[in-house]
């Protein structure tokens, strides 16, 4: 018996040599039972609100593939989750902790970038692939053990900014910016490229940090600038609360944000002032037209009783992503088969954005839509006034 | 056998988190024992882990010899802090070690070309368990001789009455001043061994949260004997840890009124020498009283 | 004792002023306390008699006026400075170190005579050992000169407060100094233990040393008293020997209030 | 120059939340000696408990106002008696009192997680004064006069306490010594009680008002109030809450200033910087009084 599987083994690797992965078509498929994954959950701390989201994505991932038998006949896969509350020595801590147990054959992480800078040495160290749903600081992934799903920024606010610039032909804008990461500053760049390529003015530049909350004085100085528009490149809480104050101190003007402003919660707390700002966006329950996106949305409301956002889908793809690698090894999976199984795989078949690459063990999201939330609290395909 | 080496490895990474936060405790034990109240050991922490984890990326040297330049690093800062600061009164050198942390975080945060700013640095070394035990095993057999040689009786003085100590010949600034050189050591090297533990710091590494995990753990281990800080940041480590296998959901509330019910039975720390000698009295009445001997 | 060496003070105080905030303590008071000999310093309470003490040993520096010690002045002084000098004292209400054993509170009395450097010392060199041994024995033999030895390994604040009163005497004489100031020494004590001190004091003067001792119990200041200084009010009423300062109609007068009190001091005699 | 004066009003407003909470705190550490960490807590608290008075309860927000005070103040007493009291009656001086603080902290953070389901939450729009008042060419927020007029009245009020009352001076004799002020027949029990009340009332006062004013109800909003309140106390000095007023103005202001002409990055670093000249250079702040002496 022993021998046999071991036999298989060996032809799992010889296939994998010669065998284009991902296609899901491979022959073999591996020996029955339960494959467990180790989810690092944020659920407490800073970033608990988002954390739960993730979490509840790959939730709904792990459902749809049992009740499917996807990976096949028999074989069942299950997370395993363990809390580091964005702390992260409590998430290596959590990670040593999956390395010890044999039957966690994968582990993901990690939304912030410097936790998941700490936690890549680990697993590169111990062997065990690691992917991450949420940290986006570029060059992260480290093949073969170490990858993400997480789409970087960069074409979807390119895009949008064409779009704007098509569209409501500004002539001047203020950037709101955060001082204090990067990936924003990136993306305030990239946009503000396209803008004054197509001759749009910069009015200003206010930046703020994350730890932010209140906005009335840097609205205020971006009002005083008096520009056609105002583009949002923030994180989460002070993209909210500077919109807010924008409207509540009487813009009327255009604004524009990133998807950072998706998730319900953002909308339910700010309500009204939220609605009509166009963002771009990888992935909308409602909006995203593919079969896999309504699937998911659908079973994502089911359970727990709200559409999933833009996180979910990220939680919800990075086990897809992890059973996709399972699926094309045969006999019984170990942790090395698996990380070379995934650095093999070209694009992630079972996704809600319409196709997505895999790029040297990072997802490359092409697509984006522009979205805004409507005044009912739904996100809608962008509609230029 | 299995299960053994598994339970090694599933917890060694705590144990090794353990000693370094026994680290910090005892940094911060080292002012604490002449009564001084500080959290600058997180400042002390963040110069030790960025000179390490530059020094050995651009110098290429060794971990001891990082080890040794972040004990350098830390005693500077620590008698650069001790120069300024000990002429405050306790409740206000409280308060400026505190506001001396946030201010390190912003230098941190501004300083990118030797800290990598708000994006981190990675640490391209580690420690192993072993040489980690050998510099806990260390730093603790300086604090058993400082305990136990004229500077830990001073230091106690000082602790519990500065004036009488004073009245008697003993400087108070001098010790106090000398607590600092040791706990800026300690703490470098404590910061050192936590960079080369995590591989990666950034400005979040050394904030509040360490302060007041350290302050925590020491006196939670309790802060008149040297070997308290050690059982404390191993309590304090493993509760976590402990409290996530038996309350999931509400691990951290767990821990806070674990931590809370300690102190308020044990307001001397777990290790607490003074209990000993006043049970032993108790026992010394009670055989007095019934006429035996003791 | 020379002539000499009497004619020149050990100690002296001239228009000493202390004032905290607008209340004034110590109202310019003068007086000297005469090497080799033991003074009592008396007074009703809040006369600022305590406040002298913290003056002279640097816990409170005056405001005007000048202390003197040994010729060298010690207003501007820190107090650990003044007891490198050889001035050493011990507290009204006790004030031992929590969580010491008594062998312990009186090392710590010893630091500065303990002959090694505290660096030698954390090395654990072998002089630096037997210079602990040293000072260990000295401690025990003050220890048995107040009458504690047996208990040297005991927490101290386990101990009666008259067993504490005399291992605050024994710390205050580890480093061998030359002036020791006693503030109330007998305060809660009974007679025979008041009595007691009163010897301990007469042999140390006997041995050398000057003390001042704050007291309340005027037997104790007329019986083993050299010399004292009465204060009111931070001012200086008399000063003496003890039979003329007592006598002294100002001191019956401010000191023990009416005639009927006045009795009550032959009571106490 | 009309953006200069809305500016100016801006930091007077974000400073007087700072200062507002930062009486609190140093009430609790100058009258009963102790570094609260769990101070922050109680304006998170008091903001969701207001936040849930509007939104589940369908009141007005003067009562959500009311309702977020008395929680933050019963909050504080909450703990005065759970994790002070025992440390109290054992003299087991400052540092006990900030291990239970800082279980408290982690307890009451961690719990508000929950009562918010992780999220930041915000007073809907409509539920309080949120609109423009125009003052010549100036537009000025409603909430943010209330705000300003809110912490002049308390620091009025409690200077007053303090100063002027029988209350006021037994708080400040068992600032200096609780045994002492026992002695004197002032009942130290009672006044320790009233001083907890009083400052995690403030502090929700603070909590609550914040919570509107910047849209974030939530477990975070306490730990931002505290860095920047504890700045204040420490530069205005923490006996005196009119230092305390006046500096947590001054650093809003300075923040708003600083962000707008030099650089948002380099904001929290004027801040501190000007905390650490005040320790070096007058460590008792503003309006701090001359050292006592103590032997």
């Amino acid at each position: 018996m022993i021998d046999r599987n071991k036999l298989a083994g060996m032809g799992a690797g010889l296939l994998a040599a010669t065998v284009m992965f991902g296609a899901g078509t491979a022959g073999a498929q591996p020996a029955a039972g339960e494959y467990v994954f180790g989810f690092v959950t944020e659920t407490t701390g800073p970033l608990a609100a988002a954390g739960v989201s993730y979490h509840r994505g790959a939730q709904v991932a792990v459902e749809e593939i049992n009740a499917s038998k996807w990976i096949g006949s028999g074989v069942t896969v299950k997370l395993s989750e363990k809390e580091s509350g964005s702390d992260a020595a409590r998430a290596v801590q959590a990670m040593t902790q999956f390395v010890a147990d044999r039957n966690v054959l994968a582990v993901t992480c990690c939304i912030l970038s410097p936790v998941a800078g700490a936690m890549r040495p680990v697993a590169a160290n111990a062997k065990i692939p690691l992917v991450f749903y949420g940290a986006t600081l570029p060059g992260l992934p480290q093949p073969p053990y170490v990858s993400s799903v997480v789409a970087l920024p960069g074409p979807q606010e390119v895009k949008m900014t064409q779009l704007i610039v098509d569209k409501m032909k500004p002539k001047s804008v203020a950037y709101f910016v955060n001082a204090d990461n990067e990936g924003f500053q990136n993306r305030f760049k990239a946009a503000q490229k396209v803008m004054e390529g197509a001759g749009v003015k910069t009015a200003g530049v206010v930046s703020i940090l994350s730890a932010d909350t209140d906005f009335t004085a840097p609205a205020t100085q971006a009002m005083g600038m008096n520009p056609d528009l105002i583009m949002v490149w923030t994180t989460q809480t002070p993209a909210a609360g500077i919109i807010a104050a924008l409207r509540n101190r009487g813009y009327a003007g255009a604004i524009t944000a990133s998807d950072v402003i998706a998730p319900n919660a953002v909308f339910k707390k700010i309500g009204e002032p939220l609605a009509g700002v166009p963002f771009p966006i990888a992935f909308a329950a409602g909006v995203s037209s593919s079969p896999e996106a309504k699937a998911f949305a659908d079973a994502f409301q089911k359970k727990f009783g709200e559409l999933p956002d833009t996180y979910a889908a990220q939680g919800y793809t990075s086990v897809w992503y992890m059973s996709q690698g399972l699926k094309s090894l045969s006999g019984k999976a170990n942790r090395e088969a698996l990380a070379t199984a995934l650095a093999k795989v070209g694009s992630i078949e079972h996704n809600v954005y319409g196709g997505l690459p895999m790029v040297a063990g990072q997802a490359d999201v092409q697509k984006a839509l522009v979205v805004n939330w409507s005044k009912d609290g739904k996100v809608v395909a962008w509609e230029p006034k | 056998m299995e299960t053994l080496l598994d339970l090694w490895a599933a917890y060694g990474s705590t144990i090794a988190f353990a000693m370094v936060n026994a680290l910090f405790a005892l940094s911060t034990y080292a002012v604490l024992s002449t009564g001084v109240l500080s959290f600058t050991t997180v400042v002390f922490a963040a110069v030790g882990g960025f000179l390490a984890a530059q020094s050995v990326a651009h110098l290429g040297i060794g971990l001891w010899p990082a080890f040794a330049l972040a004990g350098i690093g830390g005693a500077v800062a620590g008698s650069v802090v001790a120069a300024a600061f000990l002429k405050l009164d306790s409740h206000w050198m409280a308060l400026a070690s505190l506001a001396l942390v946030l201010i390190t975080r912003v230098t941190v945060l501004n300083t990118p070309l030797l800290t990598g700013g708000v994006n981190g640095l990675v640490v391209p070394m580690s420690v192993p368990m072993g040489d980690l035990v050998i510099l806990l095993a260390l730093v603790a057999a300086v604090f058993w001789r400082l305990h136990r040689s004229w500077y830990g009786l001073a230091a106690r003085a000082v602790r519990e009455d500065a004036a009488v100590a004073s009245t008697m010949g003993i400087p108070p600034r001098g010790i106090q001043f000398t607590a600092f050189v040791i706990s800026g050591a300690v703490g470098g090297i404590g910061g050192a061994a936590l960079a080369f533990t995590l591989q990666f710091i950034s400005p979040e590494t050394y904030f509040i949260g360490m302060a007041f995990t350290m302050i925590a753990s020491t006196v939670l281990g309790g802060s008149f004997h040297w070997f308290g800080p050690i059982v404390g940041a191993a309590v304090f480590t493993a509760l976590p840890v402990t409290m996530q296998s038996v309350l999931p959901a509400i691990e951290d509330v767990a821990k806070g009124v674990v931590l809370l019910v300690i102190m308020i039975f044990l307001p001397r720390g777990l290790v607490d020498p003074r209990a000993v000698g006043l049970r032993r009295a108790a026992r010394r009445r009670v055989s007095a009283e019934e006429g035996t001997d003791v | 004792m020379s002539d000499a060496a009497l004619s020149r003070p050990l100690l002296e105080l001239d228009t000493v002023v202390k004032t905290f905030g607008g209340v004034t303590a110590v109202g310019g008071l003068s007086t000297r306390v005469t090497r080799g000999s033991v003074h009592g310093l008396i007074g009703p309470n809040g006369a600022g008699k305590t406040t002298l003490i913290n003056l002279i040993t640097g816990l409170f520096h005056p405001t005007s006026g000048a202390i003197r010690f040994e010729g060298r002045s010690l207003e501007a002084m820190q107090p650990q400075a003044i007891a490198t000098l050889g001035i050493t004292r011990t507290y009204q209400n006790v004030r031992l170190f929590s969580g010491m054993t008594v062998l312990e509170q009186v090392m710590t009395g010893c630091w500065l005579t303990r002959e090694v450097g505290v660096f030698a010392s954390f090395l654990g060199l072998p002089s630096a050992r037997a210079a602990w041994v040293r000072t260990r024995e000295h401690a025990l033999s003050l220890l048995a000169r107040v009458s504690m030895d047996h208990r040297a390994d005991e927490l101290a604040e386990t101990l009666s407060y008259g067993e504490q009163r005399r291992i605050e005497i024994a710390r205050a004489l580890g480093s061998r100094p030359k002036l020791l100031l006693l503030d109330e020494p007998t305060a809660g004590m009974n007679h025979q233990e008041a009595t007691a001190i009163g010897r301990l004091v007469h042999e140390l003067r006997d041995a050398g040393l000057t003390i001042l001792m704050v007291e309340h119990n005027m037997g104790l200041v007329t019986e083993f008293c050299d010399d004292c200084t009465v204060v009111n009010f931070g001012r200086l009423l008399a000063t003496g020997d003890p039979a003329t300062c007592l006598a002294d109609p100002d001191v019956q007068e401010a000191y023990f209030g009416r005639k009927t009190d006045a009795e009550r001091i032959q009571a106490l005699r | 120059m009309i953006l200069f004066l809305e500016q100016a009003l801006n930091g007077w407003a974000l400073g007087s939340l700072y200062a507002l909470f930062g009486i609190g705190f140093g009430l609790v550490f100058s009258t009963l000696g102790i570094l609260n960490a769990a101070h922050g807590t109680y304006a998170s608290w008091a903001a969701i408990v207001g936040y849930y008075v509007v939104e589940r309860a369908g009141l007005p927000f003067p009562v959500a106002v009311g309702v977020g005070v008395a929680a933050g103040g019963l909050l504080a007493l909450a703990v005065d008696q759970i994790a002070f009291q025992p440390l109290r009656s054992r003299k087991a001086g400052m540092l006990g009192a900030l291990i239970t603080s800082i279980a408290f902290w982690i307890i009451l953070d961690s719990l508000a997680g929950f009562a918010t389901e992780q999220q930041s939450l915000a007073f809907p729009a409509a539920s309080f004064p949120s609109g423009m008042i125009d003052i010549g060419p100036m537009k000025v927020g409603q909430l943010q006069l209330i705000i300003i007029a809110v912490l002049i009245v308390c620091t009025i009020g409690i200077h007053l306490l303090i100063q002027k009352t029988r209350l006021g001076t037994a708080m400040r004799a068992v600032g200096w010594n609780e045994v002492a002020a026992a002695l004197g027949g002032v009942n130290a029990r009672m006044v320790i009680l009233l001083t907890a009340f009083l400052a995690g009332a403030t502090s929700g006062l603070a909590g609550v008002l914040a919570g509107a004013a910047t849209s974030n109800v939530s477990f975070t909003l306490g730990e931002g109030l505290m860095l920047k309140g504890f700045a204040a106390v420490v530069v205005g000095g923490y006996d005196d809450v009119r230092g305390t007023a006046i500096a947590g103005i001054l650093l809003g202001i300075i923040e708003v200033f600083v962000a707008q002409y030099v650089s948002t990055a380099l904001r929290d670093g004027f801040t501190y910087s000007l905390l650490l000249i005040f320790l070096v250079a007058r460590p008792r702040g503003l309006f701090g009084s001359a050292g006592f002496v103590r032997a």
